[in-house]
């Protein structure tokens, strides 16, 4: 029994407690100085050399962390609907209101038994629903959810999308082809066929926009948008809105163009044969599709992050400088929160009287002052901070055409193959070329600057 | 009960009736060779005054001494169902003409009369079970094939009888896979 | 001395010591051991051949061995008997040309239970809860027909009470049919919302049937000489509920479907069953109706009170899957307006005839048919005199609907099978028995 | 406001029995109350023993559990925990084969949609495919001829699977049990979780049986490493 130990058995909690903390509190201050001083500007000098490295990195990270979470929200929003529209409850004993229901799905599906059927190709099989969900994916990298929050800034960023976009079929057609089902090869082949029947339309719809705005930037297409809600190419385009939106679904293998996993056709189609996390991807990715397709509409048709109402008032109020202040409104929200926290509490555990607890009363305290100071911080930043704003159009107006594709899914019955591909080549294609056309007759025609600036 | 009907029918196919033309409630009865099947079928679907065009039913009846095929008509010449027994049919070897030659639907119901009795009917092109399967070896609906009357003994005992491929020599000597006859009484 | 005999090491060598020889597998070198399952023999190579419908025995019947040649380009893909859009587990082996069905071999007795056998071994109350679970989707038709039969061999009178009380809760059951029947015409259509209305109206109606006779589905209701139970009140009461909606709420389930683009669009001009086909094929009921021929046995050979009902015979000609689906439209109307003649002149008095606890028959024969929601369905009954019916034939619609697939598919997509099966409207209970 | 799972506002019900309906509410059903992965009455399985079978009682049995040492708890707490976690997940998204034999198949069906919602908790996505679901649900009678393509069925299906006896053809062969062409209970060609009775069952039955399935799920019972993979009874009564 060595001296330390001897001493530390007699010292009581809070000496063992502040002969802990205490190093660690001195150690994380002296690091923390010697880092600013010495670590911090060389460091961003070296990130600041190699920004669009940064940037790059940056944003692949945040979109794959940020695409499940979409995934799980967009299942149990489709859950949820379509429970509704068929007058049930949905799921309403996982989480609160069920919340939780599509995450358990996720979970279980990963923690599923994972295996290939005999005679499929292993690597083909492997490889498919890693192609399919990187496709779908990777279409979120271009897409501006506000200004300055995008991952890159292609100017051939439309051009970009669309290539992106035809990988996915690669990837279900290799799932089809790979499974040695033939319920799977219809499926792969169904969709290979449809989906680059509708690539076409789908494309020719949106060159009118890029003739409008002048660009193939997405950015410089939500620009040339701004202003007030007449400005968005959804008033200008009015029939490439229809075609896009048609098109882009059966993009999305969405009903009623789901040929590739219909299941009372075939039993789920490309999918039939996979399970566990192989089968999540494809999961996933379908709804990370219908996510991007509606952004992309927003995005290309109704204005992107623009506001659809012009703001009568400058956003930076002079009053509240966010570059001047700027970090310090942390602390100010947390000080203002534990005093409105500690008022709150008081009075309602004074008048509240006797069936309040202390604890009850406080903690009520603190929902309502938590929620009066995150709706402040959160006013005061959307006024502040135009990026705020946008991510707040961008997905207010994202989430109204997810809700419009679920509502479709539970409407309406499966169209048959031979229509499918008839009303594409037959009454989409032409009329994407007339609007094209048109579009350009009348971009001659009236000479002006395209591009309102 | 239908009067007229039992004239026409016996100033129509007098010869080929074999005894009397029984009639009861709302249903006319009368009884025929093998032999006679297609003439006198052909006759009743045909001809204007007969016209029984919906065939209702085609049952197979095991009456344990021999055979019968009978038919239920219907037409709307008649307020009566017309039964046809076609009596005499050896069970060694029973044999009947088909009635695919008129109505196609009879195919399917001289399927199950040859499953659940074994008799095969001359002219029917796919004369295959059609309930049970394949492989199965004996006909459950005649009257020497008796129920068991335990769960033990019944032919579904523990069976994993899967629509396997015919491998005689392996899937014979495989315990769990033949189906059990029921004993002759 | 003798060297002791060594003692044999392998288990083989000490068998062989002890005159026996381990039985060696037959395993001819022309023959290869399925993967999945080794007690298969295949007399090809294991390859996309074992995953083949091609039968694996000798094709037994001409028209078997004609199905069962493939032409070049053709490809044989198996539906079922567990599939999502074939009701139950009928098996459709189909023999496609890219997604074009060139030819269809349907395999049934996937769902055979011998109920034949064992009503021919149970006396005449058994008969009557052993013949239920045929027509699963409508029990009571089912049960219609065998006591029929046997009131005729029996020659029982049925008070007018219980023949009311029959045709009220036999239209009520086929309202329900027949609205999943559009439900799931939907559903494999890909629709998902109809099926569940479909629900909602079909568990209002066997609700109400279960507070009259105790259960959902099976209900061992009718009896030889009228039905097991008076009305009461709470049937009465749900009853009321239900009409005072039931026109309405139908119009509004059909209207989702009749006014839906997409849904007539896939359902016109599909699996046209013309007059003469269907008259040869022996197709009975609504896909009779539909392809124009007035056949209804509630008019065309009344067997209840039906001739005293004033109601009409919903008659199509198009033949096509949409017509069916119509004239199963037309006949809920129809019902719903039979359910209203019943409950305003029911009458009053006994719902059972006097019968004595062992029904022996005397010899004889007996044909009862009745016009369930599928079509004609019939029971012939032989008595021998003893308790137990010596012959009990059941004749179901839906097999001879059925049969009818073999023709109307070819030349349609795979995706009009589901059509076309769904919309001639199956019952996998009474055709497999 | 949830509506499947409590009366309406204001009803008060008697403890052990349903809350009095408004009209044109759905109604209650039989709930097992999700408590977490711990048995909702520990009384109720196993004579009082406590329900869950867990690596640390195990380990609390031998003389190394009981030695007072913190670090061998720390140790075997992670991978209990985890798989407590896992079947927690599992038995609250039992996804169902969309197969059905016969009768009960319909009652299946009236379970899932509107008025008995199966989907609140997390039953409804009735998979076509055998990949992707958890539960077989044999609902109807088994025949000897459908015997295999089921059994076939059962072995698609990835573990952990589960399998559900719906109704009295499944369970014991029920009203068929003299016939000639059916099997007499389905534990006779497969493993069997959960038996209900019933010719057929209502829904609510399967429901409550569901429920109990996931409530065996996280109890470990049956836990599918463990579980038999052939029939659980011998072919021979």
């Amino acid at each position: 029994m060595t001296l330390a130990a001897r001493t530390w058995g007699r010292m009581s909690l809070t000496a063992r407690l502040t002969a802990i903390l205490l190093p660690l509190a001195v150690l994380l201050a002296v690091g923390t100085v010697v880092g600013i001083v010495f670590i911090l500007p060389p460091t961003m000098d070296f990130l600041g050399a190699n920004m669009p490295l940064v940037r790059f990195v940056v944003a692949v990270v945040g979109i794959l962390v940020l695409t499940i979470p979409t995934a799980f929200v967009l299942i149990y929003m489709e859950l949820k609907v379509i429970a509704r529209m068929n007058l049930r409850v949905g799921p309403n004993r996982i989480g609160p209101w069920g919340a939780a229901m599509s995450l358990f799905h996720g979970f279980k599906v990963l923690s599923k038994e994972d295996f290939a059927p005999t005679g499929a190709d292993l690597t083909v099989f492997t490889l498919a629903p890693v192609v399919t969900f990187l496709a779908s994916v990777m279409t979120l990298l271009v897409i501006p959810f506000a200004p300055g929050i995008f991952g890159q800034d292609l100017n051939i960023g439309v051009l970009y999308f669309f290539a992106m976009g035809g990988l996915a079929v690669l990837g279900l057609l290799m799932a089809g082809w790979a499974s040695f089902n033939k319920y799977s090869l219809l499926g792969g082949l169904r969709s290979a066929a449809q989906i680059v029947s509708y690539e076409i339309p789908l494309t020719i719809s949106v060159v009118g926009v890029v003739l409008l705005a002048g660009t193939m930037s997405m950015n410089g297409i939500v620009l040339s948008q701004s202003g007030s809600a007449l400005d968005w190419f959804a008033f200008k385009q009015p029939l490439a809105v229809l075609i896009f939106f048609i098109a882009a679904t059966a993009e999305a293998n969405r009903t009623p163009f789901d040929m590739t996993e219909a299941d009372s056709e075939i039993v789920a189609g490309f999918a039939t044969e996979y399970s566990g996390m192989r089968f999540g991807f494809f999961f996933f990715a379908e709804y990370v599709n219908v996510f991007i397709i509606s952004a992309l509409l927003v995005t290309l048709f109704f204005g992107g992050w623009t506001a659809p109402i012009n703001w009568p008032w400058p956003y930076n109020l002079n009053w509240l400088d966010a570059a001047g202040i700027g970090i310090l409104w942390i602390p100010i929200a947390l000080v203002a929160l534990v005093v409105a926290t500690d008022i709150l509490g008081a009075a309602i555990w004074l008048i509240g009287g006797r069936e309040w607890s202390a604890p009850s009363a406080f903690g009520l305290g603190l929902l309502i002052a938590g929620a009066g100071v995150t709706a402040a911080v959160g006013l005061a930043c959307f006024i502040a901070f135009d990026w705020v704003q946008g991510i707040f159009w961008f997905f207010a107006k994202t989430y109204v055409f997810v809700f419009t594709f679920v509502w479709m899914r539970g409407t309406l019955p499966r169209v048959r193959v031979d229509q499918l591909m008839g009303f594409a080549w037959k009454w989409l294609l032409p009329a994407s070329l007339l609007n094209l056309f048109v579009t350009a007759a009348a971009i001659i025609i009236l000479n002006q600057p395209v591009i309102p600036r | 009960m239908d009067r007229t009907l039992k004239r026409r029918l016996e100033a129509r196919l007098g010869t080929q009736i074999q005894g009397p033309i029984r009639q009861r409630h709302d249903q006319t009865e009368i009884r025929i060779q093998p032999g006679d099947v297609p003439d006198v079928l052909r006759t009743l679907h045909d001809s204007v005054d007969f016209r029984f065009e919906i065939l209702a039913d085609l049952a197979g009846v095991d009456t344990g001494e021999s055979m019968q095929v009978v038919y239920h008509l219907w037409s709307e010449t008649s307020p009566d169902w017309l039964r046809i027994i076609v009596d005499g049919i050896s069970r060694e070897d029973p044999r009947c003409p088909s009635a695919t030659f008129l109505w196609t639907g009879a195919e399917w119901l001289e399927r199950e009369a040859y499953d659940m009795f074994g008799i095969v009917f001359e002219g029917n092109r796919d004369l295959r079970r059609i309930f049970m399967p394949p492989d199965y070896t004996s006909f459950p609906l005649r009257k020497d094939f008796l129920l068991p009357d335990d769960a033990a003994r019944s032919p579904g005992e523990g069976v994993r009888h899967v629509e396997r491929p015919y491998a005689p020599a392996v899937v014979a000597d495989d315990p769990a896979a033949g189906v059990r006859r029921a004993p002759a009484s | 001395m003798p060297a002791r005999p060594t003692r044999p090491t392998t288990r083989a060598a000490r068998a062989e010591t002890r005159g026996e020889t381990r039985p060696q597998e037959p395993r001819p070198p022309e023959q290869h051991r399925s993967e999945d399952d080794p007690r298969i023999m295949l007399d090809r190579d294991v390859g996309a051949d074992l995953y083949e419908p091609i039968p694996p025995y000798p094709t037994r019947t001409e028209r078997e061995g004609e199905f069962y040649t493939r032409g070049d380009g053709e490809m044989f893909i198996n539906i079922g008997p567990h599939h999502p859009a074939t009701h139950g587990v009928l098996r459709l082996v189909l023999k496609l040309s890219g997604e074009q069905i060139v030819d269809v071999d349907p395999v049934l007795g996937y769902l055979h239970r011998g109920v034949e056998k064992i009503c021919e071994n149970s006396d005449y109350y058994h008969v009557i809860d052993q013949v239920d679970p045929l027509e699963y989707v409508s029990s009571l038709f089912q049960e219609w027909a065998a006591v029929l039969s046997f009131e005729k061999l029996m020659d029982v009178e049925v008070p007018r009470r219980a023949e009311y009380i029959r045709v009220l809760s036999g239209e009520l059951l086929r309202v329900a049919s027949h609205t999943l029947y559009m439900g799931f015409l939907a559903l494999d259509l890909g629709g998902l919302t109809p099926i569940l209305y479909s629900f909602i109206e079909r568990d209002e109606i066997v609700e109400m049937l279960a507070a009259l006779t105790g259960a959902r589905m099976l209900f061992n209701y009718f009896r030889i000489g009228g039905v097991n139970g008076d009305l009461n009140h709470e049937f009465m009461s749900r009853l009321g509920d239900w009409m005072s909606r039931a026109a309405r709420q139908t119009e509004a389930n059909a209207g989702l479907l009749n006014e839906n683009e997409i849904f007539v669009r896939r359902a016109r001009g599909v699996g046209v069953l013309d007059r003469a086909t269907a008259l040869r094929f022996g197709v009975t009921g609504g896909n009779l109706r539909a392809a124009g021929v007035p056949f209804d046995i509630r008019r065309a050979h009344p067997y209840s009170i039906y001739p005293e009902l004033d109601f009409n015979v919903p008659t199509r000609l198009e033949g096509d899957s949409l017509a069916r689906y119509l004239i199963r439209v037309d006949e809920v109307r129809e019902s719903i307006k039979i359910i209203d003649q019943c409950l305003h002149n029911m009458p009053d008095g006994p719902v059972m005839a006097k019968l004595p606890r062992l029904l022996r028959p005397r010899p004889g024969r007996a044909w009862g048919a009745c016009e369930g929601p599928r079509g004609m369905l019939g029971v012939y009954t032989i008595s021998d005199g003893s308790d137990q019916p010596f012959r009990f034939r059941i004749h179901d619609p839906s097999f001879l609907n059925l049969e009818t697939v073999p023709t109307l598919l070819p030349g349609n997509l795979l995706a009009d099978t589901m059509t076309i099966v769904a919309s001639l409207d199956p019952v996998l209970g009474g055709i497999d028995k | 406001m949830a509506v499947g799972d409590r009366g309406p506002k204001g009803a008060k019900a008697a403890p052990g029995q349903l809350a009095p309906l408004a009209p044109g509410e759905l109604s209650a059903p039989i709930v097992v109350p999700n408590t977490l992965w711990r048995a909702a009455n520990p009384l109720a399985y196993d004579g009082g023993r406590p329900a869950e079978i867990t690596h640390l009682r195990e380990f609390g049995l031998t003389d190394a559990g009981r030695r007072d040492d913190a670090r061998w708890g720390a140790l075997q707490i992670v991978p209990t925990r985890a798989d407590y976690i896992l079947d927690l997940i599992r038995a609250n998204s039992l996804w169902p084969l969309l197969s059905g034999l016969a009768c009960c198949a319909f009652e299946m069906m009236s379970g899932a949609t509107s008025k008995f919602d199966m989907d609140r908790w997390g039953m409804f996505p009735f998979r076509a495919s055998p990949r992707q679901s958890d539960v077989l649900i044999v609902a109807g009678t088994l025949t000897t001829k459908m015997s295999g393509p089921l059994i076939r069925l059962w072995e698609q299906m990835p573990e952990p699977k589960w399998c559900v006896a719906l109704g009295d053809c499944t369970v014991s062969g029920g009203r068929y049990k003299r016939s000639y062409s059916t099997v007499q209970g389905i534990d006779r060609v497969m493993p069997v979780d959960v038996y209900i009775p019933g010719c057929p069952p209502r829904p609510e039955g399967l429901i409550y049986g569901m429920l109990q399935l996931g409530q065996l799920v996280k109890d470990q019972r049956g836990h599918w490493p463990e579980r038999e993979i052939g029939p659980t009874v011998p072919d021979k009564i």
